[in-house]
């Protein structure tokens, strides 16, 4: 069954230093480039994103686990992005 | 569309009330057509399945066909009821356009919801009007009015111009409509706001140009007044007259008749003899000595009332034996 | 070492028909539950969104105001025990639970580090009178002027607003070190349970449900560390 | 293939233990099903006995023999406890946890344990909510508006406690129940074989996992806003009340999904079964449930045209409204097509789903009305809305609820209940629901509004039949409880196992079912409704 995938311990290495080095560039990113609020904002989301995937992928072995349970954390995404897609709506054009 | 209306109105009493303003029109008519639409499909698909249960009953018919599905047919009533809906809401959509453009000759009227009342604010030339309760407009004139509340929600709604908009505290919301008829109309809080959400009504009062010229000129004359007394009269009716009556029978909150120099009991202090002080204090801060027997509902209006509309108040109250 | 209180569970319970179908059913259990963790801090993130779209220089203000030091070795320290945890995992799912136990210790340490850290921010920040709520709001405007970045003036830093960001601030790191705290007592649960040497490489459920919960925590810091702290 | 388990010995689920607890500690679905029918049962009694009042005292426009303050309480306990005690764990919690294992052919839930503390999350955050009353009960209507609810003196933060314990039972009943369809389900029976009261279980329990948390975070951030001061909607710091709406008609729009599709679900299962005809269009239904879900998380904003939110929002959430309308009027013509060259049946749960289909057809046509924008400015907060959710709600809801009590009546308890009086208690509902409600729509078109204590002296008359209508459904759904009542202890024995002739699974088993629920489990070959 694709549940019993054993993640060696070089990848669980790798996916640390990964992330330790996400982390070092939004902390560079933030604090060195300035690319007006809206700018920053979304480059720091967008490394965040990344760094979850990563988690996501490997730590949490969602790479070797079946479709219902990508589909399951895809949706919480998903619908928390849709939240705040239509939350924008309303206090942009106020 | 007006024969529409009427025709609804004979059938089924879905009278809508008196359309008092321009662009009111587009309401009703949007109105009147989902209501054809709702009965049309309603009666229908009710006349549909009472046939099927009396023409298929079991007593009737004791043997089922198999038909699992039908393509056209489920095609046709997924299409069509989409079609219409979102017709629906796209001239949902227009008419709201319409009702939403604010003229540019357009005369301002500032509206505050407070717990209770409706307060109306007129400029003319730089001086500054506060109505409470009663909203005099100019007939066939475009009117704006930009809204808040100080304390909770509330929602101004006046049935015959079919306009509605919440006023929230600390933010300016703003409604226009252009009254064609003379008259008064009924003004509702439409967003709970407490106690006496039901007795917050006022009046729009619809009148000629004239008419409304020689009102705003007394009112603003009689602003400023200089009578103690006279203006603490106004400062009453417009923030306590709600609560408080000038007798001595109970609103909400005490009767102000013979308040002065009288001895008053108190839940949580002890008894003192109504003086200045006594006053002024349970208006900025009214829980600090309630009257025995009365909830704890007033609000305090520090920051609402100016030290000058307090001491009128006080003049005023003195007056009341 | 108390010989297993019960035998290694080799047996699913009466309505799994097997021992793999209750794993699956357990993961997907402990999934779904995710998913609502995700929303619930959605939820705080909308709010965090929206007020900083319409208070930004007080969002700037108040965000320079923290010590992002201090948040980035929180975020360190979160990584270090998201891999401790995902490697007891592994180890678990080898049979090797003394290993198991061992990286667990090493989390349940991080763990405490992250709230010890926290505890400092905390009372630094409620010394400088930034604590929002009861009436302990008396906010330093001089350290926050003197912290903030350049190209923002205080004066249209507005304190009231300000409170505002503290409040966000409060309540998501709050709610954050809370549901650290539920984590560190799943992990004792499950140390107690590698004590008894439980697991196997066929039954191994609860240490991957703990895993998931923790990673999500940590998932939760990773978006929460940048929007405080860093922009 | 089915391990024995040590403590199932002979009898069926009620007599196989005995004690209250035995009860109190079941792990058995089907227990815990009647647990959640006493408790469900009651509150639906205390919130409509508050309904009687609030339409007593809404006799005259002067007040008869409440002050606005007890009228306020009255008004926010009847919302409070219908909708959070009686509606949304109704469906779900009682028939969904009876219905599903026996209908895929499993055991038990895939979780027992979490569904017992389910239960308990509903009585402990019930009891929660109750405790309000002895401070003073809670007047800021059931949807908690801030800034009033934040200042309100009133002891609002136990009944917002209360919802929020309550949101966990209805989170762990959505994840119980999307494991259970997912991984239990009986060889051969895939996921296109389901019957379609899975399919909206399934669907509604995507919306409980996925919508629930945000209320649960919106009433923590209010609990704490009123208890240690922070003031995150409180207007003063600028906070905006418009992000409080925003925040519970995220949750609170698909909760009103919460309730109506599992009275969907209930509904294709009577109809099919009692015009003994393959139900129409399986595919669509099933789909459109969850479409339906899908979509329902993006329609909140037509609860909030009038309250300062942006026009452009507002339009993009007028045409989503309207294609949310679309997969439910799809299901309402499947059923009706259902019926075509069927043998039908007037049994009580059949026309309990008649009395579902024609009020809620009319509910379903009247959110035209509000989904109109230009429309909806004039009658949002008016007393149309309050028609109009009554018949969704009530017309739709428990009407689909009480259909299926009666429908599994038999299988639930071994007992027949008296078909005459369900009859009566049928027609009775339908009759004074219309003379109940059809005046507050003619009220609310002219503007009369919402949560008035007194109101103008215009709309006497129609609040006058309001009243009348009120006395007769009270008294069609308080005798429908009482047959269901003396039927379970004094109805007719039932030991048939299919009686109304389904071909679903669960009345494949006896009645009433045994603690595992089959002997040995069905391999399914065909799809539900095969009525040949």
């Amino acid at each position: 069954m694709a549940g019993h995938h054993i993640v060696p311990l070089k990848t669980n290495i790798i996916t640390l230093l990964s992330l330790v080095v996400l982390t070092a560039v939004t902390v560079l990113t933030a604090k060195f480039i300035h690319l007006g609020d809206w700018g920053n904002l979304l480059l720091a989301m967008f490394i965040a994103c990344c760094k979850a995937t990563i988690v996501f992928g490997w730590f949490m072995h969602l790479k070797y686990e079946g479709l219902m349970n990508r589909t399951i954390a895809l949706c919480g995404g998903a619908f928390l992005f849709l939240f705040i897609l239509f939350a924008y709506l309303d206090i942009f054009f106020r | 569309m007006r024969f529409l209306g009427d025709i609804l109105q004979m059938l089924f009493g879905f009278s809508l009330p008196e359309q008092a303003a321009e662009n009111v029109h587009l309401v009703d008519d949007l109105y009147n057509v989902i209501m054809l639409l709702s009965i049309v499909g309603f009666i229908g698909l009710m006349a549909v399945m009472t046939y099927f249960i009396i023409r298929y009953h079991r007593s009737v018919n004791n043997k089922s066909a198999y038909i699992p599905h039908n393509l056209t047919a489920e095609l046709i009533w997924t299409i069509i009821p989409t079609i219409i809906f979102v017709g629906i809401a796209i001239w949902g959509i227009i008419a709201f356009n319409k009702m939403e453009t604010v003229p540019s000759n357009a005369y301002k009227i500032n509206v505050t919801g407070k717990q209770w009342m409706w307060e109306f604010t007129y400029k003319r030339d730089n001086l500054e009007v506060n109505v409470a309760d009663v909203m005099y407009v100019p007939v066939n004139v475009p009117v704006v009015l930009e809204m808040t509340a100080t304390d909770v929600l509330h929602s101004f709604y006046v049935p015959s111009f079919r306009i509605k908009r919440d006023t929230v505290p600390g933010m300016k919301t703003r409604v226009n409509f252009t009254a064609t008829k003379k008259g008064d109309f009924k003004i509702f809080c439409t967003e709970f706001c407490g106690t006496a959400h039901s007795k917050m009504r006022g009046i729009v009062r619809v009148v000629s140009q004239e008419r409304f010229d020689q009102w705003l000129n007394r009112e603003v004359k009689e602003a400023n007044i200089s009578d103690p007394v006279e203006l603490g009269l106004r400062v009453y009716s417009r923030n306590c007259a709600t609560c408080h009556s000038t007798g001595t029978n109970t609103i909400i909150g005490p009767g102000l008749q013979g308040l002065w120099g009288s001895e008053r009991a108190f839940e949580n202090a002890d008894k003192l003899v109504a003086d200045a002080e006594y006053i002024r204090e349970s208006i900025i801060s009214p829980n600090t000595k309630i009257v025995k027997g009365y909830p704890a509902k007033m609000n305090s209006f520090a920051g609402l009332l100016t030290e000058k509309e307090i001491d009128h108040i006080i003049e005023f109250i003195k007056t009341l034996k | 070492m108390s010989t297993a209180s019960y035998d290694k569970k080799t047996q699913a319970a009466h309505h799994f028909d097997s021992l793999e179908q209750q794993h699956e059913a357990s993961k997907q259990g402990v999934w779904l539950f995710m998913a609502t963790e995700i929303m619930m801090f959605g939820g705080l993130f909308v709010g965090y969104f929206i007020y900083r779209f319409m208070y930004h220089d007080m969002y700037i203000a108040g965000g320079d105001s923290l010590n992002w030091k201090l948040g980035a070795l929180n975020t360190l320290v979160l990584l270090l025990s998201s891999f401790t945890m995902a490697q007891a995992v592994t180890e678990t799912m080898k049979g090797e639970n003394k290993k198991a136990l061992k990286l667990i210790y090493i989390t349940v340490a991080c763990a405490f580090a992250f709230m010890v850290v926290k505890y400092f921010e905390y009372t630094a920040k409620i010394h400088h009178g930034m604590f929002p709520g009861f009436d302990l709001w008396k906010p330093d405007m001089a350290y926050i002027a003197e912290h903030l970045r350049s190209g923002f003036s205080i004066d249209n830093v507005d304190p009231a607003n300000l409170r505002l960001f503290f409040v966000l601030y409060f309540v998501m790191t709050g709610l954050h070190g809370l549901h650290i705290i539920i984590g560190i007592g799943l992990m004792f649960w499950i140390i107690k349970r590698l004590k008894n040497d439980e697991f196997s490489p066929k039954y191994y459920t609860a240490v991957e449900g703990v895993g998931l919960y923790w990673h999500i925590v940590d998932i939760i810091w990773i978006f929460l560390f940048p929007l405080m702290y860093l922009i | 293939m089915s391990n024995t388990d040590t403590h199932s010995h002979g009898g069926n689920y009620i007599n196989c233990e005995k004690g209250l607890w035995s009860w109190l500690t079941t792990i058995d679905h089907k227990r815990i099903a009647l647990m959640y029918f006493i408790v469900i049962m009651a509150f639906f009694l205390i919130g409509g006995l508050f309904a009687v009042l609030l339409r007593l005292e809404l006799l005259t426009p002067e007040p008869l023999f409440m002050t606005g303050d007890a009228y306020n309480r009255v008004m926010t306990l009847h919302g409070s406890i219908m909708v959070f005690m009686v509606i949304i764990p109704g469906v779900p919690a009682l028939l969904g946890n009876f219905a599903l294992p026996l209908m895929i052919g499993a055991k038990d839930v895939a979780f027992p344990k979490l569904n017992l503390a389910s239960w308990y999350c509903l009585v402990i955050g019930a009891a929660i909510a109750v405790m309000s009353l002895f401070w003073g009960g809670v007047d800021t209507g059931w949807t908690f508006y801030t800034p009033y609810s934040g200042k309100s003196a009133d002891a609002v933060t136990f009944v917002v406690l209360g919802a929020f314990v309550m949101g966990f039972s209805s989170i762990l009943t959505g994840v119980n129940f999307i494991v259970t369809i997912h991984k239990l389900r009986a060889p051969g029976l895939t996921m296109m074989r389901l019957p379609l009261f899975i399919w909206s279980l399934y669907a509604t329990a995507i919306i409980q996992v996925i919508a629930t948390p945000v209320l649960g975070i919106t009433l923590l951030l209010l609990v704490f806003e009123r208890t240690f001061g922070i003031g995150i909607f409180d207007p003063v710091l600028g906070g905006d009340p418009v992000l409080f709406q925003h925040f519970f008609w995220f949750y609170s729009h698909p909760a009103v999904y919460i309730m109506i599709i599992p009275a969907m679900g209930i509904i294709s299962e009577v109809i099919a079964t009692f015009s003994q005809k393959t139900i129409f269009g399986y595919k669509a239904i099933a789909y459109s449930s969850l479409a339906i879900s899908a979509i329902s998380f993006l329609v909140w904003g037509h609860h909030m045209f009038v309250s300062g939110q942006s026009g452009f929002a507002g339009k993009v959430f007028s045409i989503l409204t309207m294609l949310v309308g679309v997969p439910t009027a799809i299901k309402l013509f499947n059923w009706v097509a259902t019926m075509y060259k069927g043998r039908v049946k007037l049994d009580t749960p059949m026309l309990y789903a008649i009395n579902f289909l024609s009020l809620f057809t009319i509910g379903g046509v009247t959110g035209l009305f509000l989904a109109a924008f230009a429309v909806d400015v004039h009658l949002h907060d008016t007393y149309f809305v309050v028609a109009h959710f009554h018949y969704t709600m009530l017309g739709g809801a428990l009407m689909g609820f009480f259909a299926g009590l009666f429908y599994w009546f038999p299988k639930m308890t071994g007992r027949y209940y008296n078909e005459f009086l369900g009859r009566v208690s049928a027609i009775m509902t339908f009759v004074g629901f219309n003379l109940t409600f059809i005046p507050q729509f003619i009220m609310g078109s002219q503007g009369m509004p919402r949560r008035y204590h007194t109101y103008d002296g215009v709309f006497a008359p129609y609040h006058m039949a309001s009243t009348f209508g009120s006395w007769i459904v009270a008294a069609g759904f308080i005798l429908a409880i009482y047959i269901m009542v003396r039927g379970m202890f004094k109805g007719k024995i039932c030991t048939e196992k299919n009686p109304w002739g389904s071909t679903t699974l669960e009345w494949t088993t006896d009645t009433p079912p045994i603690h595992e629920n089959f002997t040995e489990i069905p391999t399914v070959t065909g799809r539900p409704y095969e009525y040949r």
